[in-house]
């Protein structure tokens, strides 16, 4: 299993049943993979559809019907189309359940940098910042490192998203709680030791006894 | 009751330095034609008002490429290397604002509300040089509205009032845009007879449509 | 023809072809019976349609289909059916032309009251606050007096709608246009004269040479 | 998916004491089931938000002629003398709200916004006891976002996932106040299988509604 899948997977296990969900693009975008299709969980793609379903079959497009990366999607029986304010106006007031967002840098404060590198990339924020304020619950899920680098450090060097502590971060070593006290590790990627993920993390970790390993 | 224009009499209308709405999300529910139409006419320093960029030659991309926009305020440019580099180069000046602001900020100009005050971008470089209001002690920052000298609106159909209708995830920012430009001209899909839009399905009223594009062909 | 209908077409003819006017309930409904159908005048109630038709033949009636008062209408062709953020959007955001209101006292600033009599009677502003701010124009149908009262005063007793000076003032006896400098007396309903109008008018009224009679 | 419940099952939800918003516009669009079974009830000590009290016997009119109100915010209870009565012998609190400014003060309480900028209201003896905020010097008066513990949605037509249909003007208040309640209670004409609303069609998104209302027969 590669990291994305890994983080993919692990990500599906904090989705409850008929929760409303939020994927960002890329690596987020990979949890709707392993949902069971019973769950009966709705996916909200912040350009406008609640009820986003798998790319259709060759020819079977719409080029009305994306999702906020741009690619085609269909829309499952009870979807719903909606405009920007009300697309908005749910993420703002509180009534979507989860978003899975990827990142750039989380903090020992939990505060998330995802949307600007000052002087090279410069994306735009786009729902972001919309998402990390509004949604009932903030997932991160992202590589644990970019390039030898720790992206869980000690105080965003980044601009941040939002200054609201995420809920939790996703990463192809470990799965880590931000809390009051900081960074809880709360399990290990399978063959992982807490060593490894200390070692990895430029930011302290808090261990609280035994560490389990994700069950995948 | 309105006739369709031309698209040479629409873009007629809309002068170098204007600013410009254009709806759309990554391309998708975005006025083609007349943006396709203004930037080979040339138009320049103008304003645009986008959500995003989408990548070069989709959504307003060819207004970007034909070097038409001075001033741009939009969500994201992240996929349209063209705007960024114009942007790193000082060709165009970008206010970047949260998508979900962004939009309410329009709809505020387009509803005569004097300012949005959210969450979003509160305690985040979006903070710096606004007023922030504090209402029952919690801070609030207030974002101004934004309004234009015209939007362009794509509809999947439109009848001869002006009344419009929008499909899936072509909605976007178009039927909030449709409130907030000073002129507002609908590129609909289809131009359909009185009464084929039923009251319900109507979801730009045709008193805020100043112009309707005509057919392709 | 009585007062009301001597009012209700004396408005009828400040409203231009294609228009978008709202019409108060009472008297100024009275309004759309007095214009050309071919005159492209959309009409708007706030409780949420524009394109407000006739009332229907008896057994026609829609129950989800009336004015701001609760009469049953019709919608004409090209009809919108909105709901009340977007109706009040309109009305707020100027795309109104015009409405047409009742009213208790306009005084020498154009300021209208229309909604409550302190002690008395409450009713509620309803819309008409948001009319009188956001229309682009504001025309006041009324009865010039009430019981031999005055309605229009030097300064309003009872509480205003809103500071906005508004742009006419049609009565049974007079057409008058409140301006910088005070309220303009325009025209005299047939048969009665300009000392007649300053009798009935507690307010000062500013003639300037031959005040016209309305053309009926 | 939601399982339609019982109005007894409905009512049992809402306790004395409880803010409840009611959509309908002198009755058009009230839902009339929850409101007689509420009244019926005996429910006291309503905060009850309505744009209007209609006349006796419609709309929220029974929650009022029942007694079960202790607290009304609407723009208008004019044609409804049980309500001006128990207003004038202070059996009921009221707070008079321009029909505007009340239908965007419940959206802004849906859509997490920190309040309203308005100049309705400004003036006049709306403005009594508010916030005014200076924007470049206009003046704007603050009015703060009404949210409540249920809303009570009358729509059209409803799936099971909830997502609601509404027609002509029995809109009116019915979509704001589902975006506004902590419980929406859907009271809808009929219930219809999953896929037979087109995306296009829902105006209210079925995320937004807790419960739906078991048809009468």
């Amino acid at each position: 299993m590669d990291a994305k899948e890994l983080i993919a997977r692990r990500v599906a296990q904090e989705i409850p049943a008929g929760a409303i969900v939020n994927l960002g693009i890329g690596l987020p975008s990979m949890v709707a993979n392993y949902l069971p299709v019973d769950l009966g969980v709705f996916f909200q793609a912040e350009n406008g559809v609640i009820g986003l379903g798998a790319r259709p079959p060759e020819g079977m497009e719409d080029i009305n019907l994306t999702d906020a990366g741009g690619g085609f999607v269909s829309a499952v029986p009870g979807a719903a189309a909606i405009d920007s304010a009300m697309s908005f106006g749910l993420i703002r007031g509180r009534h979507l359940d989860i978003t899975v967002l990827g990142g750039m840098q989380v903090d020992a404060r939990g505060r998330l940098a995802n949307w600007m590198v000052p002087g090279q990339m410069v994306a735009g924020m786009g729902g972001a910042m919309d998402l990390v304020v509004g949604a009932k619950q903030v997932i991160v899920a992202m590589a644990h490192a970019n390039k030898g680098v720790s992206k869980i450090v000690p105080d965003c060097t980044l601009p941040i998203t939002a200054p609201r502590r995420v809920s939790l971060i996703v990463t192809e070593l470990a799965v880590i709680r931000p809390e009051d006290d900081g960074l809880h590790l709360i399990e290990t990627a399978p063959g992982v030791t807490v060593d490894d993920v200390r070692a990895a993390t430029e930011a302290d970790l808090i261990v609280t006894g035994d560490v389990p390993e994700m069950r995948m | 009751m309105k006739q369709a224009i031309s698209l040479e009499d629409a873009i007629a209308l809309i002068p170098d330095g204007a600013s410009v709405m254009v709806g759309g999300f990554m391309g998708v529910g975005a006025p083609r034609r007349l943006i396709r139409a203004l930037a080979a006419a040339g138009r320049k320093n103008l304003t645009l008002i986008t959500n995003d960029t989408a990548i070069p030659g989709e959504g307003p991309g060819p207004l970007i490429s034909g070097g038409c926009v001075a001033r741009l305020i939009t969500s994201h440019i992240g996929k349209n290397p063209e705007a960024q580099a114009q942007m790193l180069s000082g060709q165009i000046e970008v206010e970047l604002v949260p998508q979900g602001t962004l939009v309410e900020r329009i709809r505020a100009a387009g509803v005569g509300l004097g300012g949005v005050l959210t969450q979003t971008g509160l305690g985040t470089l979006v903070e710096d040089g606004k007023q922030v209001v504090k209402i029952d002690g919690q801070r609030w920052l207030l974002e101004t509205p934004i309004q234009a000298d015209f939007a362009l609106i794509r509809a999947r159909r439109c009848d001869y009032v002006g009344n419009l209708e929008y499909t899936l995830t072509a909605h976007n920012f178009n039927p909030i845009m449709a409130m907030a430009g000073a002129t507002v001209i609908a590129e609909p899909d289809e131009i359909v007879p009185l009464g084929v839009i039923p009251p319900d399905a109507v979801k730009t009223p045709g008193l805020l449509v100043d112009h309707v594009l005509r057919r392709a062909c």
